[in-house]
């Protein structure tokens, strides 16, 4: 088995910004298995209601202790803010493929990582990932206000170079994580790797960049999911030969082998 | 005390337990392999396989309601050739009997189909006369004399156990099932899922992209049960019930109603472990209440 | 701004919302009036009231599904006369337009309780041909012809706006929808409940003592947005949408289906201030979408 | 108005032995209403699942602090164990007729309130208010062991004489609290009003009993119930001309008008 479903009981479940959380659990089965990328799919209510489970992205793996960063948009995320210590939680996991940075030093590109909003979530984890063997990772950090910019203390500690931009300007530049990435990028410097997670909008935009530049750009996608492992056939994008599912074929994707309109 | 058995044997089909997995629900067994022992059920049901490979509606495809969940998928599958070729073998390395669920246009498709589907090792065929996601209007399980011919045209074309499976959008269940009876179906699987809605009001559009889409998980049980009951007095044919199974009590209760086995589908996607919950509750129960077999709990309810 | 009209006329019924009492489930409107504004509401639909009284059906009348309820309360009502004399007088008191649900065994039934029910002060009458909690088997609302029959009998005596009650437990609702229509009806409502069961594992016996009941709440939900939708493309006359409603953005997905009104009925067991949360939710809908009136809403799902 | 439907913060959820707990929550215009054998209407979730509300008998009042005394037999109760103080609950109320306790003057009776298991629920509150008028409040109570024997020590601070029984003999005499009661009854003492709450088969065994004494006796009922109101006319039950409504009717009848043999 790769896969596994689990109750654990919730070690921490901390609020770190306005409507953010963050859940610690400890599962020496999944933390063995789980890639930066990948995700849990949890279920936030142990009646009926709401029946589906949540996907959420693996935000940090360390030794067995597993965390997830959440942002309540609805009744699940609700639900599961409403945990406390030692209260259980029901997820299944690792899902999906996650990340491909192995094929970095190979083609000696150095990662940027670039995460909007709560699309940072996953980001952190493959940051972990990277700097244990590459000095230069670079994160940039877009959001709309100073509060809901995550993660950059612990970004710094590992060592990253972290960039950070906000709509409203109250910390960083003033405009989006897109115009971060703009200025990284240029004719000379193509021997990137993005990693994007974020709004469609953002990785849209990503997209329209990197081809110009034409930089090799994997992005994390999201769709409304049932099964989360493959089977139901809810979750699919359209690519470039065909559909895929999210939940197993992704959620990480190659930037050029999303088909965007349909997006 | 008297050993328990679980054996059903459904039109032939030999199963150790009677908890199925039900179509659509479980892709094509593998997925599931990487998570769950897909030994551990009586039978796999693959998903619909139509003829020519289908890419299925346009997204979104999923909604959650109360207590349930509305699906349209549209049967996207690789088509006949690829299942055949790619899928069956891989889940025939498991001990389990496979069962295709078949879907078609037409008459013809099916047949073509059940023709395709002998001699590679399937243990049964589940017709999907009742998928709501397609786009013909009026499925075939929405009336009692195509429901007729079409069975009894697959029926000349395969020896193997036929299973046909209805739809719960008719005003009387009892009609199809006597005609899939009589049209030579050896068993017949119900229910298919309810036609539900779900508007966004925001953008004002339907949230499936399909406009309409199944209704299932626990949400529909009511509905089912009613109709495994009707059903099941109606026709002499096992009866293998479905819809908003969860718990072994839920199981127990399609049986009592009068079915021989029962089929899991969206509770796959909420608990994959429960399978063997189903089975261990079940066995408790036939132990507290004295049943030997499951064709003791089978149609029980007074 | 413009002033925001909450208004509708509902095939002559004068209504200052469009959020109505759906029968069954609000009694004859005068226990709610210890708790709530009873005049809060559009319309108030009495339980259906009968000719004879009826004693209903034994217990239990009642089993929690998930996200719904099953109920058999077989109708039980003072009948006619007790209703005119004593119920109607006090529920006259308020000022709200009072709509009388009525059924029958058969078209004399029908007929001469609208008879008896003409210039009472009531403001329109509910033909509830979809009751799944009396003996005879099959319901008038399944079938078409019967539907157009009784509707058309009725019409001709009395001069009251008609409105006809349809079930969901039917292969295709537009059919009845149109006979209805055809028959005369100002307007439909939909859906009554969708026949449903529940069994005792332990004790074996169906949980109702009618083996069968009524399924309604969010789990309905849905198919009765499904079928308003449906049905509402098909007549020109007005719909009043229920099934499962319980927030406002639930009451605004049956106006964009179609509905001119809805009518709100199990949420009243769990929130009895929910018309004036509706009503609330509305009017915020309304302004953030810059609609002035309700009609502009009906039918604006794309 | 009545009846009120309102959302209180809970002050406390007490567990007060195996399985059973204590709700505090104060709502002044509930306690201003409230009357001995009148229950409260619960939401025990925020979701759809489950979806009725469930039936409390009002265990206390005491200015605007109202106490519900309930044992966990299945999901709804189940979640309202799990409310911590500070949670809200929505309760709907006070419901219901409540016990006839004003003739007792006028008719020199003497009360004796007969609670089997959590039947002792309603009568704690109709203690309280007898107590202000008699000296002769007599509660007998039974269970099937020592520690699910409620409200000995409240009730024996209010100055009622408490007799108990256990069916294991584990505190009081070994039996049933019909037993208790039996030895109350004697054709010469039959100026008594019998105030009775709990499981069927007791109720039951009480009619036979003071049918032969031709004591006057109230028993408090219980059915499922949808509304709770009585519009639904889900929680009938058959009295001797005809159906009642537990709710609205009851859930306080004279023992002699309910049909036994249909309960
Ligand atoms: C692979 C993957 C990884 C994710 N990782 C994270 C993460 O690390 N942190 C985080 O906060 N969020 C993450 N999400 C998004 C998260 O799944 C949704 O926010 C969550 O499911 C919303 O549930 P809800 O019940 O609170 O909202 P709902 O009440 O169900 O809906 C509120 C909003 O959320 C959207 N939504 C609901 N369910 C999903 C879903 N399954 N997929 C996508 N959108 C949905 C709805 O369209 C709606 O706009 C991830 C999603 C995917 C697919
Ligand atoms: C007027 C009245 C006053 C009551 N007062 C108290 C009280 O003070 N303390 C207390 O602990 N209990 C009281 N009860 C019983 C209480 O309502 C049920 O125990 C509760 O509803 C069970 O809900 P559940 O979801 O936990 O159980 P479920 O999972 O719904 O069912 C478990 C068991 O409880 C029974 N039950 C469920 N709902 C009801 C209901 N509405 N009425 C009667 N039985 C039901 C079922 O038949 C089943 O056997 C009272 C009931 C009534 C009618
Ligand atoms: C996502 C999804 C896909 C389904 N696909 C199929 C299908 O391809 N063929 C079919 O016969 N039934 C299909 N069904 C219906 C199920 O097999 C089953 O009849 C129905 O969901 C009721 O059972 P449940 O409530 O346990 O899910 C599908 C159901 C779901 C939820
Ligand atoms: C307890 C109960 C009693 C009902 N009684 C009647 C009735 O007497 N006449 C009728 O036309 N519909 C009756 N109905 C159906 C409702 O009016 C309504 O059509 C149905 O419940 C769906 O709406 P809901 O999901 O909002 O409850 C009853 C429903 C319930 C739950
Ligand atoms: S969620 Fe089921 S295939 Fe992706
Ligand atoms: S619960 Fe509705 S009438 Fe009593």
């Amino acid at each position: 088995m790769k896969i596994f479903s689990v109750k654990k009981e919730i070690i921490e479940n901390k609020k770190i910004s306005a409507g953010c959380y963050r859940i610690t659990f400890e599962s020496r089965k999944i933390a063995c298995m789980a890639k930066p990328g990948q995700f849990l799919h949890i279920k936030c209510s142990d009646t009926y209601d709401p029946l589906l489970r949540r996907p959420i992205s693996i935000h940090s793996v360390e030794n067995n202790v597993i965390e997830i960063l959440y942002k309540v948009v609805g009744r699940g995320t609700g639900l599961l803010s409403e945990k406390s210590c030692g209260d259980s939680i029901d997820v299944m996991g690792p899902l999906g493929n996650g990340f491909d940075y192995q094929s970095l030093v190979t083609c000696h590109l150095s990662p940027i990582l670039v995460g909007g909003g709560i699309g940072i979530a996953p980001l952190y984890f493959l940051a972990r990932k990277l700097v244990e063997k590459y000095s230069n990772v670079t994160v940039l950090i877009g959001a709309d206000a100073k509060h809901n910019i995550l993660c950059v203390d612990k970004l710094k500690k590992l060592g990253c170079r972290v960039k950070v931009s906000t709509n409203d300007g109250s910390t960083g530049i003033n405009g989006t994580v897109v115009n971060l990435l703009k200025k990284e990028l240029s004719p000379e410097n193509v021997k990137l790797k993005i990693f994007a997670c974020g709004p469609i909008p953002m990785l849209k935009q990503i997209n329209r960049l990197v081809s110009v530049y034409n930089v090799s750009s994997q992005v994390s996608l999201e769709k409304r999911m049932a099964c989360g492992i493959g089977a139901c056939m809810g979750c699919i994008i359209k690519v470039k030969n065909g559909y895929k599912r999210v939940c197993k074929d992704g959620p990480v994707f190659d930037i050029k082998e999303v088909i965007w309109e349909d997006l | 005390m008297k050993q328990l058995s679980l054996d059903v044997n459904i039109a032939g089909i030999k199963m150790k337990n009677p908890v199925m997995t039900a179509s659509g629900t479980f892709g094509y067994g593998l997925e599931y392999s990487q998570l769950i022992d897909i030994e551990n059920f009586g039978a796999i049901v693959t998903k619909t396989v139509t003829l020519e490979p289908r890419i299925g509606n346009p997204q979104p495809r999923i909604v959650e309601t109360a207590s349930g969940m509305l699906n349209s998928i549209g049967l996207q599958n690789p088509g006949a050739k690829i299942f055949i070729k790619e899928k069956l073998p891989k889940l025939k390395e498991y001990e389990v009997p496979i069962i295709a669920n078949i879907s078609g246009r037409n008459e013809t498709d099916f047949v073509k189909l059940a023709g395709l589907l002998k001699d590679i090792g399937l243990s049964g065929l589940e017709l999907n006369i009742s998928c709501p996601n397609v786009e013909h209007s009026g499925l075939f399980a929405q009336n009692a004399d195509t429901t007729y011919k079409l069975v009894n045209k697959v029926r000349k074309v395969t020896g193997l156990p036929l299973i046909v499976k209805l739809t719960p959008n008719v005003t009387d269940v009892t009609l199809i099932a006597g005609a899939a009876e009589d049209g030579g179906a050896d068993a017949i699987s119900l229910i298919n899922t309810l036609i539900g809605m779900s508007i966004d009001i925001q953008t004002k559009k339907p949230k499936l992209a399909n406009v309409v889409g199944g209704l299932s998980g626990p949400a529909v049980k009511p509905v089912a049960l009613r109709m495994v009951y009707e059903a099941s007095k109606k026709v002499s044919i096992p009866v293998i019930g479905m819809g908003g199974i969860v718990t072994s009590d839920d199981a127990i209760e399609f049986l009592l109603a009068g079915a021989s086995a029962v089929a899991l589908g969206t509770v796959n996607f909420v608990n994959p472990n429960t399978c063997c919950e189903i089975i261990d509750g079940i066995k408790i129960y036939m132990r507290d209440n004295k049943f030997n077999k499951i064709s003791d709990i089978t149609g029980r309810v007074k």
